[in-house]
């Protein structure tokens, strides 16, 4: 019960960083403010659902393969949001929208 | 409520919405120029079959047809390996022609028609010393 | 509790659909990609509520290849391979001044 | 409640990808089409899941997001790479005949014309109405499901899709690792390559990240390929992980990529074709017929085919990636 509970509370506080993602992306003027809004997403928001659903999970082996599913998601955001800065520096993409 | 739900079963909805995504596959393709797009309509196309045929391979009670799966997955792979050949293609036409359009003629006469790794590559003839030493 | 997962799950598909209109919009291809970026943790996120919400654990090891692959996209949209990087290519800026006449603004 | 609520998931993923894939194909420009088609890829995904097809999921996923996406990119930076150089004109070129639009014409495809509009409307809504009334009018069938329970027990293996792709009907996906062949063999027929230089990250992050997610790919792949005589995964899941992996360092590049020398490679690329047709014939001359296996032998003899066509689906997309032969071959 307590568990539900937890779960639930997690992965509601997930969803809010996934929304101000969402906002961010959207609202941002330009790219290197948007990888903010991005990343945030990407961390606390997975990391909370993840850590969510581990309460729920049936075993060692499942709670592991949640765990490395937010490393390599963490892996994977922090790259993009360097390569894609990197890319708009070098290639003078820049471009604010006010 | 419970009706709509049976009206709106996966197994009727996924195949309608299969059918739709192969005649805008296809309205893509008869209406767009640049190669590459029409790869992309032709996949959006192959997608669309892939979800009729799934969406009929779910319906019922029961675990749903593996034959059906079986097939997809097969399509599935040569589908992404007909794609990349069809992109080098593109790459090599736009080499010729400067245009990565269908052209009503042959390219022109002149146009360079050798080997890549020749303009793309320069160092290769000494490689090839390299190579053989 | 599954009930739960599936608005979860909806809730996420939807700021989905909402964050398209930064690809459409784009103005840049950085941001077009970062918005891919965000979908792809959005889709490993729904595709674990999902396995809970249909429970079909085969759906955490989707989630797991979507993890795993989710930069080979954005490697792929910086490092271009074999052909030398062209130096000063204003195709981005030329077009940046048109309006792009198929823009949803 | 969850079942309407399943309902409302189902239309809002349908509508999302009907909505991406429509303003995919009228974008303009083609970056953003690619975005698009990526994304498409996702929900996707996304849709196998709910009719019930984890393992297309799964293919879907590695292919979607490792392999289309990566080819898509790479294929817009080689076409801009063309048109620019074509400009500048280089010494041994003749000019440009396509003229001073080509540059925008490599990336950006113009509105298509008006007259076209009319006849491709009606082609597509009378395609796609004579489908969607034949789908519903489609009588209520059984499908294969009972016939391949009921043989599971000869097959070998545990899991119906590995039974019906390895040993009912093998045919298939033979047929199926041949043409794949066949596609690289018309990409190799194009060009040739000597070698992909290096090109050394300008930071740390890059070479960190493919240390972690090299290893991690190639134990996910085998744990894949391992899962699918149980369940959901298999050979083909498998190669398009490892094929990712592979891109992802031809991408990266860490240090100068000599290409591969020319035996172990083509041995590589056709290992899953010529193994499973030599199992095949071995079948043909003891008796259970061409790539039939006698029961009892059934389960090592789909493993070994599983693991070869594993390694040349892999080599295979990453070759398809490159899209020209090792320079090696010519002599």
């Amino acid at each position: 019960m307590i568990a539900n509970t937890l779960t639930v509370i997690l992965i509601l506080a997930g969803l809010v960083f996934f929304a101000a993602g969402t906002a961010g992306l959207l609202r941002f003027p330009d790219v290197y403010s948007r990888l903010h809004a991005l990343t945030k997403a990407d961390n606390v928001g997975l990391g909370l659902v993840i850590l969510g659903l581990m309460l729920q999970a049936g075993g060692p082996a499942d709670i592991l393969k949640l765990f490395l599913i937010w490393v390599l998601v963490l892996a994977a955001g922090t790259t993009a949001a360097h390569m894609v800065a990197q890319r708009t520096w070098t290639h003078g993409e820049f471009e604010s929208d006010r | 409520m419970e009706w709509l739900a049976q009206q709106l079963a996966p197994g009727l909805i996924y195949p309608t919405a299969g059918a739709i995504l192969f005649a805008l596959g296809l309205y893509g393709l008869i209406r767009r120029h640049h190669l590459v797009l029409r790869i992309l309509a032709l996949n959006i196309m192959g997608s669309g079959v892939f979800m009729v045929l799934l969406g009929i391979a779910a319906r019922g009670e029961g675990p749903p047809d593996p034959v059906a799966q079986a097939l997809t997955l097969t399509g599935i792979v040569v589908a992404v390996s007909a794609t990349a050949f069809a992109l080098a293609l593109v790459v090599r036409l736009t080499r010729i022609t400067g245009q990565a359009v269908m052209l009503p003629g042959p390219p022109d006469d002149h146009a360079p028609v050798d080997d890549i790794s020749r303009e793309e590559h320069a160092p290769s003839a000494e490689y090839d010393r390299e190579h053989r030493e | 509790m599954t009930t739960f997962y599936l608005v979860a799950a909806i809730f996420l598909l939807a700021t989905i659909l909402l964050g398209l209109i930064r690809v459409l919009r784009g103005p840049g291809s950085g941001d077009r990609m970062l918005a891919a970026q965000l979908f792809g943790t959005t889709g490993v996120t729904i595709l674990l509520l999902l396995s809970m919400t249909l429970e079909t654990p085969a759906l955490v090891d989707v989630a797991l290849v979507f993890a795993l692959l989710a930069v080979v996209a954005a490697v792929a949209f910086v490092r271009q391979h074999g052909l030398p990087e062209p130096s000063g290519t204003p195709i981005h800026q030329r077009h940046g001044q048109k309006k792009d006449p198929d823009d949803d603004r | 409640m969850s079942d309407l609520l399943l309902v409302v998931f189902d239309l809002v993923l349908l509508v999302g990808l009907l909505g991406v894939a429509w303003r995919c194909l009228a974008s303009t420009d083609l970056f953003r089409a690619v975005v698009l088609f990526i994304t498409f890829g996702l929900l996707l995904a996304l849709a196998w899941v709910r009719l019930e097809a984890p393992d297309i999921a799964l293919a879907e996923a590695a292919i979607g997001a490792g392999i289309t996406g990566a080819l898509l990119l790479v294929t817009l930076e080689r076409l801009r790479s063309i048109v620019v150089e074509r400009r500048r004109g280089q010494p041994d070129e003749p000019p440009d005949p396509a003229g001073a639009d080509a540059l925008l014409h490599a990336l950006h495809d113009p509105p298509p014309p008006r007259r076209t509009f009319v006849p491709a409307l009606t082609f597509a809504l009378v395609v796609g109405g004579l489908m969607v009334t034949a789908l519903w009018h489609q009588p209520d069938a059984v499908g294969l499901e009972p016939v391949v329970d009921e043989h599971m027990d000869v097959s070998g293996v545990d899991h119906p899709i590995t039974a019906v792709l390895l040993n009912f009907r093998a045919y298939d996906t033979f047929l199926e690792l041949a043409i794949v062949l066949i596609a690289l063999l018309g990409a190799w027929s194009l060009g040739r390559y000597d070698r992909l230089p290096a090109r050394p990250a300008p930071g740390p992050i890059l070479p960190g990240t493919l240390r972690l997610l090299v290893p991690v790919a190639i134990v996910t792949g085998v744990y894949i390929l391992w899962a699918g005589s149980h369940a959901p995964g298999g050979a083909f899941q498998a190669g398009a992980i490892l094929g990712a992996a592979g891109i992802l360092l031809v991408l990266a590049r860490p240090r100068d990529l000599p290409m591969a020398p020319s035996s172990p490679l083509r041995l590589g690329l056709a290992a899953g074709v010529a193994l499973f047709l030599a199992i095949g014939i071995v079948g043909l001359l003891i008796g259970p017929g061409l790539l039939g296996y006698p029961p009892a032998w059934a389960y090592p003899l789909i493993i070994v085919i599983e693991v070869a066509a594993t390694l040349s689906i892999a080599l295979t997309l990453v070759a398809l990636f490159i899209a020209g032969r090792p320079a090696g071959d010519d002599r």
